[in-house]
């Protein structure tokens, strides 16, 4: 079974759901060195709404899915990750049509939601954002597409490759977002909307695996 | 941690309460919608003032909700800027007919919440504006970064775009003036520490019994530098040559000075920079005309202090004058 | 210890600098004698009431000089009361030939340099009449000690007997009122960190990450019971609980209600337990006439709030209504 | 030579400036526990006040010099021990006639200074108050007078007591000032009134001994 079900979709979510909670404080941490202090809870208390607004609505596809979490995260997560991961998400779930798309169709969903946060947050690969995991994510989602690979394998190597993207922000002087103002003290810290997306996309891997 | 809350989920919701119970008079608080609007209706015709931010910088902003000042404050969570359907709550209960101005302090998160709020109203047919805060000289302004970070200056432009709000002007001129106090408003800061977060529950950085954080933001993020604490004489100088470097003032100009505490400086401790700050701008020629001291764009309870300076005019310092009622701030009949 | 200070031993002078060139317009700082005056000179006929104490209340006492409230205040060093010569140059200063009333908080030092003050004033012929503030219901009453401390409830009388004397009454009746409103008002206090006095360069009593100072006066005194730290729901009943054992209230009474900070906590903190506090209220059936949240009495960086309320009626609070124009407090036209 | 020379309540009054500097911070500390941590940088601004108020006016006669010692407290110290020690030298001040009185008339006093701590404070012995030290001091001092010693040895004796009195506050209760808010919390600390009324006889005894 090689289709993005909903039921895929909705696994997807929750696993994202989990594993935010899980690492909530990691979040945090990483944000209150470079930034504020507050993206774990922000993530929580996105994805929390998320799961809720699923369990209310049982949405019967997989772009509504993914469209309703977008909407649920730009209404209760604020911040600059709200916009941007809300916005990320509608996209792509905007672009994604019909109940069993194929993987190459979550590709040009995931496409979608890479353009949406570029679009809105202006910030390229190298500013040591959540761009610096999402882009080689995408990248290595559709390299293992073309390679053949099927979906299980795909997601696994987008979440390998948005791991390595959110440790290369390390060195990185932030030059978007709240880190910015640090200047070069922002070097030697790891972007915590660059490790929150690297969970998001190790979440679909896990949830892709089952 | 030991701070006077419930949990660390609930602190902004919990506080809401408290605000509702504090000024029952005066203001309306809808708990739900996270909008704290003034209890009277809004004047048909007279431009709304809506703001709003990460919660935690109390006074601002629901602090200045009422005649003379804000329409409408919209308090996120905790340093965390608020969602675009507070906005629109805010929008809908206060929209007057004559548009409504958006005071956004300039962080990415408000920025891209507020414009969502924008496009949203829009589409519904109301006209809105908005003026991006950006006084803090301690960031670097850049089209590749942020930008400069907005505090202290904020007050300024709710007070004075209120003022003339409610003394009738249209959008484009409640706006133009709002950029005007902006651009020409500076400020910067420093802390002896840092504030606690209820989510994070430690101080967002630690510094050593002798250490001082210089070019502080007000989200605990950390500044641009460490350094040793000095006598307030020598802070002084450090505060004031940093505005002043990038706010070049002549005698000639009015000034609007705000020395402001970041939660936990205590008012003796600001009186007694105030004073030194205040004997080093006349050694340099330059005139206070107004002045405030005290705790309104506060960083929790972080220790410290900002001095943000306003090249005013006339004008300026008439609308500055002009009655205000609200919590946080009050003069004039 | 990090402070905006110079030196611990010029702190108070320094700050009073600060004080007169953050209030030119409308006081009169005598930084040599330690004395706070408003601008204006004293109106005669008028009863002037004059206060002071340690510093480190701030805005109390010398944040209340003004039209509506003190004619003076005597700025004591840090947590000191000040000395007979400040109150006798006070009074000399504002006497309008009406009387002066002494508003003091009840400790030793305070009551004694008052005193002093009082009986040199008398031989110069000046009527003074005294009023002792002791509201804090932590400490037990007792003619073989100290008696209650003064704390919250300070605000109230100097704000009521200041308005009395604004609409000219004689020194009898503005002294009546005063111990009036002191005789129905009652505080109690809790820290969650002491303070620190620039002196001691150390916190007056050091509490562990979970350990609250239950019961604490403004000068670092430690308090009558350490105990742990629980959710602000619990603490506001012990707030409540420990004033109304003292100070039984009716739903037919009106009340004026202080939650006060203690100088570093944050305003979201204290709005949160002002809301657990009011929602207690409620359910006791007693009645939030009037009500004020914010840094009023303040022990310098101490975390920490204290509640205080007055079982007041129409006068008192129509009194309490009347117009104040302070640095610290401001309302009506 | 056994009179109380003018000399001599100089050299007293500036030993007791010496004293206090040199354990303000203790005293400080001690008030700290149960006060309010001020009792050190009281009595040290009160005395650096008198030793100048001496040196301008050069007072001719020992009355004259304690009197104005005590005005200079009352003027400068504020709290409970400005006016407390203010109206107790200047009571002794006034009781001291002449230019060279005998130890006898130091007595008096002495006695009058207690005199007016207990009317001006109300506090009795017992009470955890510069009285539990002051009380035993006078005692001390009139009981060596009227065994034959000379004012030295009284002065000595006075300073022990006084010493010992300090001690004794340790385990009281406080009644009195600001320590009397803790109840029994108060109990185990030594009063700072005390400890520094006990410096102030021990200076005595020290200028006497020269
Ligand atoms: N302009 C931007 N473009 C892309 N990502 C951004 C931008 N600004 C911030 N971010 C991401 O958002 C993360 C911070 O999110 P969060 O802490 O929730 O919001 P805030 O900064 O408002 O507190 C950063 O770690 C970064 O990855
Ligand atoms: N009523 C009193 N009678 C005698 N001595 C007192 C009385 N009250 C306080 N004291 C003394 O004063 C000392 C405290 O002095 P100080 O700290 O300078 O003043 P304050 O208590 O005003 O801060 C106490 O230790 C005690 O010995
Ligand atoms: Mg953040
Ligand atoms: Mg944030
Ligand atoms: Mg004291
Ligand atoms: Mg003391």
């Amino acid at each position: 079974m090689d289709t993005v079900t909903t039921d895929l979709v909705l696994s997807w979510l929750r696993t994202v759901d989990e594993r935010v909670r899980e690492h909530a404080d990691e979040l945090t941490r990483l944000d209150s060195a470079i930034g504020d202090g507050d993206h774990g809870s922000n993530l929580h208390r996105g994805f929390v709404a998320v799961t809720a607004a699923l369990t209310r609505s049982s949405p019967s596809a997989p772009g509504e899915a993914l469209t309703l979490a977008g909407r649920t995260l730009i209404s209760t997560v604020g911040g600059a990750s709200g916009p941007l991961y809300g916005s990320a998400l509608r996209a792509a779930g905007k672009t994604l049509d019909g109940v069993e798309p194929m993987p190459g169709e979550l590709l040009q969903a995931l496409t979608a939601g890479l353009e949406a946060v570029r679009k809105l947050g202006g910030a390229v690969p190298g500013d040591k954002t959540m761009v610096d995991a999402f882009t080689p994510a995408v990248e290595a989602f559709a390299a293992a597409l073309r390679a053949g690979s099927g979906l299980p394998a795909a997601s696994a190597a987008a979440a390998d490759a948005a791991e390595k993207g959110a440790r290369s922000t390390i060195p990185l002087t932030a030059r978007k977002g709240r880190a910015s103002y640090l200047g070069e003290r922002s070097q030697g810290h790891e972007d915590p909307g660059a490790v929150s997306t690297a969970l998001v996309f190790r979440a679909l891997a896990d949830a892709a695996a089952d | 941690m030991k701070k006077f809350i419930n949990s660390p989920d609930t602190v902004v919701r919990d506080a809401l309460f408290g605000f509702a119970a504090a000024h029952p008079d005066r203001l309306c608080v809808d708990v739900e919608r996270g909008v704290i609007t003034r209890a009277e209706r809004p004047r048909a015709g007279k431009v709304a003032l809506v703001s709003g931010g990460g919660s935690g910088h109390e006074p601002l902003h629901g602090g200045f909700v009422g005649p003379g000042m804000l329409d409408a404050a919209c308090p996120g969570e905790v340093f965390t800027s608020p969602v675009p359907d507070q906005m629109l709550a805010a929008v809908a209960t206060v929209s007057g007919g004559a548009g409504v101005l958006f005071v956004v302090k300039n962080y990415t998160g408000d920025v891209m919440n507020f414009e969502m709020a924008a496009e949203l109203a829009a589409e519904d047919g109301i006209e809105i504006a908005t003026v991006l805060v950006d006084d803090d000289v301690a960031v670097r302004d850049s089209t590749f970064t942020a930008g400069r970070r907005g505090t202290g200056a904020t007050l300024f432009v709710e007070k004075i775009a209120g003022a003339l709000a409610e003394q009738g002007a249209d959008l484009a001129a409640v706006a133009d003036v709002a950029r005007l106090v902006n651009e020409r408003s500076r400020s910067f800061a420093i802390a002896l520490e840092a504030g606690t977060t209820p989510a994070a529950g430690r101080p967002g950085f630690d510094l050593a019994d002798d250490e001082i954080e210089v070019g502080v933001g007000i989200h605990g993020e950390p500044g641009r530098s460490r350094e040793t604490i000095r006598p307030a004489r020598d802070l002084a100088a450090r505060f004031v040559d940093s505005v002043l470097k990038d706010l070049p003032l002549s005698s000639a100009d009015p000034t609007i000075v705000l020395l402001n505490g970041m939660g936990a400086t205590p008012l003796l401790e600001l009186y007694l920079l105030f004073g030194e700050i205040a004997a080093l701008l006349e050694e340099r020629g330059v005139v206070i005309t107004r002045s405030l001291v005290g705790n309104y764009v506060t960083s929790l309870d972080m220790a410290g202090a900002s001095l943000t300076i306003c090249r005013a005019d006339e004008r300026l310092i008439e609308l500055w004058d002009a009655p205000v009622h609200t919590p946080g701030l009050t003069w004039g009949g």
